[in-house]
């Protein structure tokens, strides 16, 4: 049995949105919940895909782990230790085991440096060691991403997309992370080199044995390589399970709408099964003010058919993730 | 129809180009252009401090007054006490070189400070620094280094000492803009993610990476700042004073001679401040293009 | 069909010239396309392939630095038709130094004049355009309403405020967009991303336009969002019959809403037919290039089977550096010994080989 | 407009002259600070001279005693200024703000005509070469505003009073604000606004500044859409690629043309603020200097008020925010 190298219990993440100069007078703060109260663990080995909407959170949540926010309450423990509050310096040393792949491509390229300089400074941010050995392991890591050598002397700019996403993975393999929080890694690339660096993850997962936390928009993406998947809605993740599951036997609403509309446009034959279901209004959300209950009440087709109960709008009883078997999770009053 | 093909496989790469092939002619010349007025300032306040001048700009020829430039010994001619044009000229640069080196040095150090304040931890520092920066530039500049001359004496480094601070919001909002583009690139926090040391960040990854040029073009237009206060101070009668020359108040004692149509005395340093502060000028605005704006694109 | 074409582009070749390469961006190069009337049309490709370029070029809104147009855009409507690409050699001057490309220079506002002259009238009211980022292709400044009133009253016979304003609300309402008399005033930056795109849309379709040009009009937006305008537009293709070019590097898209669909890689048409044959994973005699993106995606079997995807190797051409031979041709997997020598030296040409189906590959000439 | 849509703007408003009043506030605690750091106590004067003759006479003064601490100091200062009382000029005797309101008019007007001379001058060379970029004409003019921003202000004055008196003579020898002949008085007192509006330093500067912001507004994509529907790219563009740069080009310069306006007036004779403050700094006059340097930034104020006035009624988004 696989052990847990990170779980999150009740992470929260309030961001407070200032309203003018005075507002820290004023009690004027608003405060915008982007994550609310989520928990899910992963496995060594494992990869947990998260999916939803832009604005849902999924992306707060990965920078949350990484404590480049700092959560508002709730607990992050990383291979059996508390980090939700640990201080600076320890935090340098656990950036040595945890990292993060950005969306954007350029975020780890700082523009004015070669790509040999930029891997290097990062080998040697955690590892004191002689250059001789810093020249050994950028060999090593370019075999690794399968990158050309004659890359090293070009500066950014010169690389294309999938190059870059592939210094990206060297520079967060460089420093020996066996955790990585990857945030739309594949979302700015186009589908043939987005399939080049799929594989790559799931090949170094493989050899090296890392754990992700997959964070995407593209479900198909996230259901080939995950091995479990959440499902979030406004800062909440309302369905967990292993992905095939997901896909396939979605319990929650948003979670078959989600999936329906990647076959919606898929084909015009198949577009017709998915119909029974979709009705949903397609409103503009509000995120500083999600509706008391359940949060996906103003878009769900199913609230509509029951003859909207009251239970979906109680305040008191917004519903929490339940077990229904076959480490399958939802938070749902009426799952599918 | 005309032909636009060309032939396969026949195109240099980028970095095989030298420099002056990618970058646009013009800046080329702007920058060539500053830098030789850079050199000759140097070479001129050198020249002076050590006292290698052929002539002595305070010796008075009453013999040979307002003589015209190619005049035999004053290849520049002589003012109305008949001193020597050049050799004013060249000497005119103490007056603001050094001077001038200490408003760029405080506009640079302070202004990076606050702008790495205010771009990389933001928040209260943000908005207390932006006051601060609204707060100086509420005041002309002129005016304010006029209620510090009646305050306390007319000195020349206490004039620079308020063109530098004036400046400092300059700096300031342009460090602290280069911090929030890296910033919104997620950079910055691809690098705390990394477990890169906070100094390392700001010392290395963004002042001396990112900012060095940018630091650099202001030093430039601070000379060119400096040079234009100096001048008018001192052609205002504030900061050096006769005999000591400058090139502000050589203006001001030809004006005289220039309304009875002996234009040269006055024109003379008029046109050495137009040429020093428009090389200043293209220099800063050349590299900007070059280093700045081409290369991020 | 004997009715001339909408839409026929011949050899359409747009070049952005690279000061510091001395060298010309062949970001369009030999592209040949027709959209028969009522006819929709996909153009699928990766970033780099050309397939905006092209839009753009049929608009003329190609203009910016020293680019340069040649080939044949023929439009053809009810009430027009033209040739859009008019004289624009006359604005480029070429120096040339042992065959090779040294400088060019351009007139840009005389272009642009030409241009403007020989797209008066059409942009906007024959040919509609709508674009990606809906959100910054509205005009922040403006609200939504006054912006769809605006383009009513340059090409229709509405004149007055009031009238335009009934007509951009009916629009608006027909573009689903909830509660049209409040959006009316709107500024965009109070708008979705999937409204500011339904306002787009209403926009494009006020005027009604003989051509829509749809530039990748999903990317960026939410998937559940994304299959709502796929919807709309599959309703309103149905209600209209507008004759329409969907540019989209999302294959689901395409095969989705199109009839036919043209492949592009690096600034050629690779391969072009129906959509049903071409982007089917049974039709067997397909470009490598295509088969290879159809097998990028993760599909069904790839996905139960956890396996790897297919992907293709190598980087999407550069296309300021063309190579001699197929484009194709450092990335493809299905060379055979008995073409390498072809596929190396020479570009194969696109040929029709099957009804309607033409494709750029020397695997299917013989 | 709407009445709906006044409120945001008059929140935003309300906001902004607040900054106002708190920098206008910080203005006058630097000025304190200055005055009070200096040698010779040249503070205790001011105050001194904030009290009228007839108080100092029966005596107030030493009935009341001077503020001991420095934080009393500035208050008592503050609160005289806020009642408009300034104190008196050293040199003349008189109160200042009257004095110095009458100048700062002269001032104003000086400087509000020179800022339209120099925008008169460079919106349309940024605009030719932000839809030209550089050619044959673009590229001299560029050259033209990198020159005469570099000119001295000083000498530009001496090369239009010798022309138009020496060469022209239509005026008297004496160059002055309120003589001259009547014939030419209009053109008397345009020059010192149109050489400080030529040679403040500044066009090159607000050349590139509106030529960048035009070129960056004109490859946005809503001016693309324009075009694509057949619009009118400028009626698009005219908002946030000239509207607002402009207004705040203008706020962000009013200071270096007021540093400007001392030379000028100096070179003229125009009898405005400038002119003043160098009179008093000669005779280390600080009460005048302060009284100038805080009209000064009141005028640097109203100019980036009316900035955001502009920005805020043109930008809908601004009163989100």
């Amino acid at each position: 049995m696989a052990k847990t190298i990170l779980e999150v219990m009740d992470l929260k993440k309030h961001f407070t949105h200032r309203k003018g100069l005075f507002s820290s007078f004023k009690e004027a703060q608003q405060s915008i919940p982007a994550v609310d109260g989520v928990s899910f663990y992963i496995k060594e080995n494992e990869t947990l895909g998260v999916v939803g909407e832009s604005g849902c959170g999924k992306t707060t949540i990965g920078r949350t782990i990484l404590r480049l926010e700092k959560p508002t309450s709730g607990k992050i423990i990383f291979d059996g230790k508390d980090i939700t509050s640990v201080r600076t310096n320890e935090l340098r040393l656990l950036r040595g085991q945890m990292q993060m792949i950005f969306q954007d491509l350029d975020a780890a390229l700082n523009p004015k440096m070669r790509i040999r300089d930029i891997l290097s400074e990062a080998i040697t941010v955690h590892h004191r060691i002689s250059d001789a050995e810093v020249g050994r392991r950028i060999s090593d890591l370019l075999e690794q991403v399968n990158l050309k050598k004659s890359k090293l002397s070009n500066f950014p700019h010169e690389l294309s997309g999938g190059e870059k996403r592939r210094v990206g993975l060297a520079r967060v393999l460089s420093v020996g992370a066996r955790f990585i929080v990857a945030d739309e890694p594949t979302s700015a690339l186009d589908v043939s080199i987005q399939a080049q660096v799929v594989n790559l993850l799931r090949d170094l997962q493989k050899r090296l044995g890392l754990s992700y936390l997959f964070i995407s928009h593209d479900l198909r993406v996230v259901e080939l390589i995950s091995h479990k998947v959440a499902v979030m809605y406004l800062g909440k993740i309302v369905e967990m399970g292993l992905s095939d599951r997901i896909a396939n036997k979605a319990s929650h609403p948003y979670t078959h709408i989600l999936w329906s509309s990647l076959l919606e446009k898929q084909s015009k034959e198949t577009a017709q099964k998915a119909k029974s279901v979709q009705a949903g209004r397609w409103g503009v959300f509000d995120f500083e003010r999600p509706t008391a209950g359940c949060r996906f009440v103003p878009r769900c087709p199913v609230y509509e058919s029951k003859g909207k109960p009251t239970l979906c709008t109680d305040p008191a009883t917004e519903p929490q993730l339940k077990d229904i078997g076959g480490v399958h999770q939802v938070a749902c009053h009426f799952p599918l | 129809m005309k032909n636009y093909f060309q032939i396969p496989g026949e195109i240099s790469e980028s970095t095989g180009l030298p420099i002056w092939k990618k970058v646009d002619g013009v800046d080329l010349a702007y920058v060539g252009y500053g830098l030789v007025i850079v050199t000759l300032v140097v070479v001129s306040y050198i020249l002076g401090s050590f006292h290698l001048l052929t002539r002595d700009p305070q010796d008075i020829d009453l013999g040979l007054m307002m003589a015209p430039p190619g005049t035999a010994g004053h290849l520049f001619g002589t003012d109305f006490m008949g001193r020597d044009m050049l050799s004013r000229l060249i000497v005119g640069i103490q007056a603001y070189f050094l001077p001038g080196l200490l408003a760029i040095f405080i506009a640079l150090f302070f202004g990076t400070i606050l702008g790495v304040l205010a771009g990389y931890r933001g928040g209260k520092f943000d908005t207390g620094i932006t006051y601060f920066t609204n707060l100086v530039d509420s005041f002309p500049r002129l005016v304010l280094i006029l209620l510090v001359i009646a305050a306390f004496k007319p000195d020349i480094y206490y004039i620079m000492l308020v063109v530098g601070l004036t400046n400092v919001p300059v700096v300031t909002s342009l460090i602290k803009g280069k911090i929030q583009f890296l910033k919104q690139k997620n950079f910055i926090e691809a690098d705390v993610a990394l477990g890169v040391p906070t100094r390392t960040i700001i010392l290395k990854h963004i002042l001396w990476h990112n900012c060095r040029s940018l630091l650099i073009i202001q030093a430039t237009l601070g000379m060119a700042e400096a040079i234009l206060m100096e001048t008018s101070l001192s052609y205002l009668g504030f900061g050096v004073q006769e005999p000591t020359p400058s090139w502000g108040n050589m203006v001001q004692s030809g004006a005289n001679y220039f309304m009875q149509g002996k234009f040269w005395p006055s024109t003379a340093p008029a046109l050495a401040i137009l040429f020093t502060i428009l090389g200043f000028h293209l220099l800063g605005d050349g590299l900007n293009n070059i280093l700045e704006d081409k290369r991020n694109t | 069909m004997t009715a001339a074409p909408t839409l026929k582009i011949e050899d359409l070749r747009t070049y952005f010239y690279s000061r510091s390469k001395q060298a010309f961006i062949r970001s369009v190069d030999g592209v040949s396309l027709e959209i028969a009337q009522g006819e929709t049309l996909g153009v699928v490709g990766e970033s780099g392939s050309g397939k905006s370029i092209t839009a753009l070029s049929v608009l003329g809104l190609i203009s910016a630095g020293p680019g340069v147009i040649s080939g044949k855009i023929g439009f053809k409507s009810d009430r027009i038709q033209k040739n859009l690409l008019q004289d624009l050699d006359d604005f480029v001057k070429l120096t040339t130094k042992d065959g090779k490309i040294m400088a060019v220079s351009k007139d840009v506002v005389g272009w642009e004049r030409n241009t403007d002259r020989v797209m008066n009238k059409l942009r906007g009211k024959e040919i509609a355009m709508i674009f990606q980022n809906p959100k910054s292709s509205l005009n922040p400044f403006t609200p939504v309403g006054k912006q769809i009133t605006e383009a009513i009253k340059l090409h229709t016979s509405i004149k007055t405020e009031q009238q335009a304003k009934e007509r951009a609300l009916t629009w608006l309402d027909r573009v689903k967009i909830d509660s049209p008399r409040l959006r009316f005033d709107n500024y965009p930056y109070g708008l979705s991303g999937g409204m500011c795109q339904r306002a787009m849309i209403a926009m494009a379709l006020a005027c009604e336009p003989s051509l829509l040009i749809a530039d990748e009009l999903t990317t960026g937006l939410d998937a559940t969002i994304q299959s709502k305008i796929v919807d709309l537009l599959v309703e309103l293709k149905s209600q209209l019959g507008i004759t329409t070019m969907l540019i989209s590097h999302d294959i689901s898209i395409i095969s989705r809403l199109s009839d036919s669909v043209a492949v592009m890689y690096g600034g050629t048409v690779f391969e072009y037919g129906p959509t049903r044959d071409l982007l089917s994973t049974g039709f067997a005699s397909k470009h490598p290039y295509t088969s290879g993106l159809l097998a990028s995606i993760p599909s069904e079997q790839s996905i139960r089977e956890k396996g790897y995807l297919q992907a293709i190797e190598g980087d999407v051409l550069d296309t300021i550096n063309i190579p001699e031979g197929c484009r194709f041709y450092g990335r493809c997997n299905q060379v055979t010994e008995k073409i390498r020598e072809k596929c190396a030296r020479h570009e194969p040409d696109l040929r029709e080989i099957g009804s309607g189906h033409k494709v750029r590959c020397w695997l299917y000439f013989d | 407009m709407k009445p709906s849509a006044i409120r945001p703007i008059a929140l935003v408003l309300s906001r902004e002259l607040i900054i106002t009043v708190l920098l206008l506030l910080g203005v006058s605690f630097v000025v304190f600070i200055i005055l009070f750091a200096s040698p010779g106590d040249p503070f205790s004067m001011l105050l001194e001279g904030q009290l009228s003759t007839a108080e100092v006479r029966t005596g107030v003064r030493e009935a009341m005693g001077m503020p001991r601490s420095w934080t009393m100091q500035y208050l008592s200062w503050l609160a005289g200024m806020l009642t408009g009382n300034f104190g008196t000029s050293i040199r003349t005797g008189l109160p200042v703000l009257p004095e110095v309101l009458h100048v700062g008019l002269n001032t104003l007007i000086l400087t509000t005509g020179s800022l339209i001379i120099t925008l008169l001058i460079a919106v349309p060379i940024a605009l030719y070469s932000a839809v030209r970029g550089t050619d044959k004409i673009s590229w001299p003019l560029t050259m033209f505003s990198y020159v005469i921003s570099a000119l001295p202000i000083f000498w530009l004055g001496y090369i239009v009073i010798y022309f138009f008196t020496h060469k022209l003579g239509l005026f008297p020898l004496a160059f002055g604000f309120s003589s001259g002949g009547q014939k030419y008085r209009w053109l008397y007192q345009f020059l010192p606004i149109f050489v400080l509006g030529v040679g403040n330093g500044t066009i090159s500067e607000v050349i590139r500044f509106l030529r960048q912001e035009m070129g960056r507004v004109m490859a946005e994509d809503y001016i693309r859409t324009a075009r694509a529907k057949g619009a009118s790219v400028w009626k698009h563009s005219f908002k946030e690629g000239l509207l607002i740069p402009v207004t705040e080009i203008v706020a962000s310069k009013i200071p270096f043309i007021l540093g400007g306006a001392v030379i000028v007036e100096q070179v003229f004779n125009w009898p405005g603020m400038g002119r003043m403050a160098w009179q008093a700094a000669q005779d280390r006059d600080y009460p005048v200097i302060m009284g100038i340097a805080i009209l000064a930034a009141v005028f640097v104020r109203m100019g980036s008020l009316f900035q955001s006035v502009v920005y805020v009624i043109v930008n809908p988004r601004a009163s989100k925010e």
